[in-house]
């Protein structure tokens, strides 16, 4: 469904994506771990031509581009099939919490406004906001402003969602409802492609796991294999530090 | 009038008078700076022979805009302000105007030789020619204003603007109106005039004179004394014809010879 | 001050300079009709750098903006038939270049100064909004179009509010200069009034009420709008 | 064309001219640096929390900046000593430039005020909570975050207001104060009203190189300011 | 060392904090639990005068004043003495991360910028980002941002520090990074009130922990006993919910 070849991305001389190589097929949940800085958010980024890649090819369903060089029309169709969720949120602070969420059906989608809010409300409803409907941003906390973001990407029902740490403004209650919920999709078909520190749903949820480290892609694997045989030393020194002990135990 | 200041008899030895006279800066060559920043002008020089003539009085000049000479000398900030000002009826209910006149103006017709037998404004009016607009702040306004309401059957179509982007001479030789009001003096040193700056223009346009007008210092509402003082010195230098002088270096005419057909 | 004031003159003259409003008004809104979408792009086109536009943008500015408006109606009024006279005649263009009625060179001449006033107000406002607005606006699937218009120009003129509603009302003010094109708007229509009884004073007042009626009318529209506007500002305070 | 035109004015024109900047430079000048202190003491009333100097401050706003001009100009060059008056001092031989810059800052103030408050206002409230919280004084917190930041959103309409009151030399010249703008004007009036089409282009090229400047100026000190700004960029 | 009496916040009719009283001693790490929403941040806030409550008492070492009606100075002084770690970062915009970090000592306190400098690259080697001295906040990663602001609330070296949430954008090989400094300046002596999810953070280094909900205090403890043995109901829910089943046998 999704097939990304050899990304390239630079920031003045540091190079920060060194040839990344990505295939997702329909209903996949791809989890990507990494250090901070290892260039997860970019990769996201640059799949949704948020930062422009200077080399690099995307198939994505029927479309084929070049990511360097897309047309604006083909980006707008390949942004209509995916959401983002934003790892510091981006709502809209001239919009109510609805109207984050309604925004992209109404206008992007052209779904009827009644319609638009009923999908809103539920997708609000799953993350645990249905009573903050009217607010505006700058009202809420921020695990409530990142619920917002989750709920305005589920509710366009987008062929492919990229979350970028869907919950690390969260506390460990709503976390685990926040990824039931994403489980909850995940199970509907949704395919998503996850950067995120939450072991266990890469573990529970995922079915691939993709360990980056320095712009590349350093092992790629089942989550069982990956969490229980690593075979790259970085991988292993990485899983070392942030899994507890009994974890691996547990697959 | 520094020197020679008289003391009046019975009061304590009066001092010399300052006062402010305004004069519109950029009113060549009626009131105006020359190259060296110095008041000038007609009527600039023949109140300096005022001033001489009063020794208990000492003028200052002040170079302002037409607008600021108006509101000034009626607020009192000046006493007295020259300008080629005409006299109506209605100003005399803000100033003073003396007895005695300054100086004289010739206004006419500025066309395109062709138009050479337009002599006066019914002429005009019923050759249906279009007028180059009048600035709202000048009397030339309310000379083809007043000859309107005086003809209604045969009015001239009058426009307001600005005499800062109403080029007359330039208008009316391009074609883009047929003629404007224009003062005799301007006419005689811009296009008669060998130096003048349109003086290539001489062969295509007419100035046409149709009056003569006084014009007037005008003075602040309570300077009655002061322009008493006044009429008692111009009229002693009319007398001696000193002004006609002037006008001759100024105007490069002496419209004193036509002071009988002069109605207003 | 108001020693020697006509009252009737200045009660008569007022309405006089009332019905000079429309005119004022009438080249308002066709400058800001014209000038508010192109200094928006124009503006944007100076952030995003756009080759050509960006740097013709900059040096229409700087002259526009340098420039008094009132030589540059000057220069206009008295050069373009000058200029044009020949080529109507070489096409046998029938209509007279003088018969032009002067409100359109009003109309050239506002537009293009507000136009390069609005480029700068927009440009400082379009920089205070985050970059984020913009990619979470093209991540639920709007175009650019639709993401400027619900999300970034929502935001952006918040800020540009106030300093438009300056424009505007420099721009009112500014239409007292088409005295100099003839146009029969508030200052000329006073100063006829009150030419032949040289009563300055009187028409100076009456201009001022005058456009300090018009000016706080325009500006209570704009506080109206901005306060509308700023709703979810308010909530953060 | 050339029977009007005659390039020869306009090079005749701009040493005159020029021999009068120093006059629009003064005037400008001071009129700025007044206006802005007093387009900074109104922007502080208009955010603090006190109702009487926010309406205060509001009105003398929409009053000032409603006011045409001139009239304002006449207010002061004889509202101020008509008021002098009333306390035995007599201010009728003061230059004529200071009611310039007086009317000028009065104008200036109230328009950027207006321009400091909204830059103010866009600058998200957590750099000044973040400035505070590492125990900088509110007036330092203001000073070495708050303002950078803000005067990045303001430049661009100071720059507007500066270049507006550059020009306004016509209105000096109205009560005889003769600046650039005003000794054109003089130039041509002395020429019978002839030819002004070439001093006016003279003067205009003077402003433009002026503009230029001060545009190259400010825009030096919005690289300056902007440093670490991230700024839209559609795609 | 800190004492707040009876605060009281409300925005507009939510009230949002409902007489909460905390006492806290030198040397103290105290972690602060609850749910999204339940005005974590907003004590915090007040704490600092970033929100000026609406009833309350404080108590700062030989400074009593009352927080709705604090002078200037007294707030000042009590600022002087705390640093605060944002939840959202908050970083100066206009400054480099080490400005960032310096900023405070140099201006606030007065210390020469030498050694600011030299402190404030020591702090922020302590997180991990001495090579990013000169980069601006917008070309860093959220966890750098994080780190950043971590940076600079320890340069400062304040008597006590607020941390709101500061490992929720870090990826986990960092938290425990991260955690490992705050350990390290915990054991230096510098007072700190934490909110977090990291519950092995407050198990392993907090000797008190407080559960808020709704507005109040619900329970307060030490981290053993209320990890353990938590007494309102509440609390246990909210536990029960968070916490791996075999975290409680650990302790
Ligand atoms: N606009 C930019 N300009 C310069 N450098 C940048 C920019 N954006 C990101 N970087 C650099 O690129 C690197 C990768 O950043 P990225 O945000 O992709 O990391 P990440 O893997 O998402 O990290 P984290 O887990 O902390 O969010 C970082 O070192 C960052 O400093
Ligand atoms: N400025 C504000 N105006 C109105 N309501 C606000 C404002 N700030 C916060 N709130 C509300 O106060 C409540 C508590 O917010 P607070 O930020 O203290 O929560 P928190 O405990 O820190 O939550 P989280 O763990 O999600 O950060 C929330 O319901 C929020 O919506
Ligand atoms: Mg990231
Ligand atoms: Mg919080």
């Amino acid at each position: 469904m999704l097939e990304i070849k050899n990304i390239h991305k630079s920031f003045g001389k540091n190079e920060i994506l060194k040839g990344v190589d990505l295939q997702i097929d329909r209903g996949d949940v791809v989890v990507i771990l990494g250090p901070s800085g290892s260039g997860k958010t970019t990769l996201l980024r640059c799949i949704n031509f948020l930062e422009r890649a200077d080399q690099g090819q995307a198939i994505f369903g029927d479309i084929h581009v070049n990511l360097k060089s897309a047309t604006k029309k083909q980006i707008h169709q390949i942004r209509q099939r995916i959401a983002f969720v934003f790892q510091n949120y981006n709502l809209f602070t001239n919009k109510t919490v609805l109207e984050n969420v309604t925004e992209g059906l109404i206008i992007g989608r052209k779904v009827p406004k009644a319609d638009a809010n009923e999908l809103g409300q539920q997708a609000l409803a799953k993350v645990g906001l249905a009573d903050k409907l009217n607010s505006y941003p700058s009202e809420l906390s921020g695990g409530q402003q990142q619920r917002v973001g989750i709920a305005r990407a589920i509710a366009l029902n987008p062929d492919i969602i990229l979350f970028d740490e869907p919950t690390s403004a969260l506390d460990p209650e709503l976390v685990g409802e926040v990824l039931t919920v994403m489980k909850n999709i995940a199970k509907e078909g949704t395919t998503m492609l996850v950067v995120t520190h939450e072991m266990s749903f890469a573990k529970d949820v995922a079915n691939r796991v993709i360990f980056m480290d320095g712009g590349v892609i350093v092992e790629e694997n089942s989550p069982k294999e990956i969490f229980s045989r690593p075979k790259e030393e970085r991988t292993q020194h990485f899983l070392r530090r942030v899994i507890p002990e009994d974890f691996i135990y547990n697959i | 009038a520094t020197t020679g200041a008289k003391s009046d008899a019975g009061a304590a030895k009066k001092e010399v008078r300052k006062v402010k006279v305004a004069f519109d800066q950029g009113g060549k060559p009626i009131g105006y700076l020359d190259e060296k920043g110095n008041p000038t002008g007609y009527e600039i020089e023949v109140m300096k022979l005022v001033d001489k003539a009063l020794p208990e009085y000492e003028f200052e000049y002040v170079p302002t805009s037409s607008e600021d000479l108006l509101v000034g000398v009626q607020q009192g900030k000046y006493q007295v302000g020259v300008k080629n000002a005409w006299f109506t009826e209605e100003r005399t209910k803000s100033y003073i105007f003396p007895k005695e006149f300054l100086g004289l103006s010739g206004v006419g017709i500025l066309l395109k030789k062709k138009n050479e037998n337009i002599k006066d404004l019914s002429d005009f009016a019923k050759a249906k020619l279009s007028l180059a607009p009048i600035a709202a702040s000048n009397a030339q306004y309310t000379i083809v204003d007043e000859y309107n309401q005086a003809n209604p059957e045969n009015k001239v179509k009058l426009e307001a603007g600005d005499a800062f982007s109403v080029d007359v001479v330039q208008w009316v030789n391009e074609g883009r109106v047929d003629g404007g009001i224009y003062l005799g003096a301007t006419y005689e040193k811009q296009v008669l005039a060998k130096d003048g700056p349109y003086h290539n223009l001489a062969n295509d346009l007419v100035y046409n004179e149709f009056a003569v007008v006084k014009t007037w210092p005008l003075f602040n509402k309570k300077e009655q004394e002061f322009a008493d003082a006044y009429d008692h010195a111009i009229k002693k230098i009319k007398e001696e014809k000193k002004t006609n002088k002037l006008m001759v270096k100024f105007y490069n005419t002496d419209l004193f010879k036509l002071l009988d057909t002069v109605k207003r | 001050m108001s020693v020697g004031l006509d009252v009737p003159f200045l009660v008569k003259t007022f309405f006089v300079a009332l019905s000079g409003v429309p005119i004022a008004l009438l080249i308002t809104i066709v400058s800001l009709l014209i000038a508010l979408p192109s200094g928006f792009l124009l503006a944007l086109s100076r952030i995003n750098r756009i080759p050509v536009i960006s740097q013709l943008a900059r040096v229409y500015v700087s002259f526009v903006r340098g420039t008094p408006v009132i030589v540059q109606i000057f220069i206009i009024f008295t050069s373009a038939p000058l200029l044009l006279a020949p080529i109507f005649e070489k096409y046998h263009v029938k209509t007279s270049i003088y018969d032009i009625n002067p409100i359109w060179y009003a109309f050239i001449v506002f537009s293009l100064n507000t136009t390069a006033i609005l480029i700068e107000v927009f440009r400082s406002a379009i920089s205070t909004v985050s970059k984020g607005q913009l990619e979470a606006a093209y991540s639920v699937g709007l175009n650019n179009v639709q993401a400027f218009r619900r999300i970034l120009i929502p935001q952006i003129l918040v800020v540009a509010l106030p300093n438009i509603c300056t424009a505007t009302v420099n721009l009112i003010k500014a239409t007292s200069l088409g005295y100099a094109l003839s146009l029969r708007e508030i200052t000329l229509k006073t100063q006829v009034a009150a030419n032949a009884g040289y009563h300055f004073i009187e028409a100076y007042i009456d201009i001022f009420l005058v456009y300090l009626i018009l000016c706080s009318l325009v500006e209570t529209l704009f506080k109206l709008y901005e306060k509308r506007l700023r709703k979810f500002k308010a909530a953060a305070a | 064309m050339q029977t009007y035109f005659d390039s020869a004015y306009i090079w005749g024109a701009l040493p005159q001219l020029l021999s009068f900047l120093h006059v629009t430079f003064m005037v400008a000048g001071l009129s700025v640096l007044f206006g802005t202190i007093l387009g900074f003491i109104l922007a502080v009333m208009k955010l603090g929390t006190s109702k009487a100097s926010i309406k205060i401050a509001n009105g003398y706003t929409t009053i000032l900046r409603c006011t045409p001009s001139i009239v304002l100009l006449f207010l002061v060059y004889y509202g101020l000593p008509a008021i002098a008056s009333n306390f035995g001092t007599d201010l009728n031989h003061l230059d004529t430039s200071i009611y310039v810059v007086i009317t000028f800052s009065l104008q200036f103030g109230a328009i950027m005020s207006e321009v400091m408050r909204t830059a103010y206002e866009a600058i998200d409230r957590g750099q000044y909570e973040a400035a505070v919280s590492v125990g900088l004084s509110p007036a330092q917190a203001f000073r070495r975050i708050v303002l950078p930041q803000a005067s990045v959103v303001a430049l661009p309409n100071f720059g507007n207001s500066l270049l507006e009151l550059m020009k306004e030399g016509s209105l000096a010249y109205t009560i005889g104060l003769v600046d650039i703008m005003g000794k054109a004007s003089l130039i041509i009036s002395n020429n019978y009203n002839s030819h002004s089409l070439e001093i006016y282009l003279a003067l205009s090229l003077i402003y433009w190189v002026l503009s230029i400047l001060i545009e190259q100026f400010f825009s030096k000190l919005e690289k300056i300011f902007s440093k670490g700004k991230l700024v839209i960029k559609t795609t």
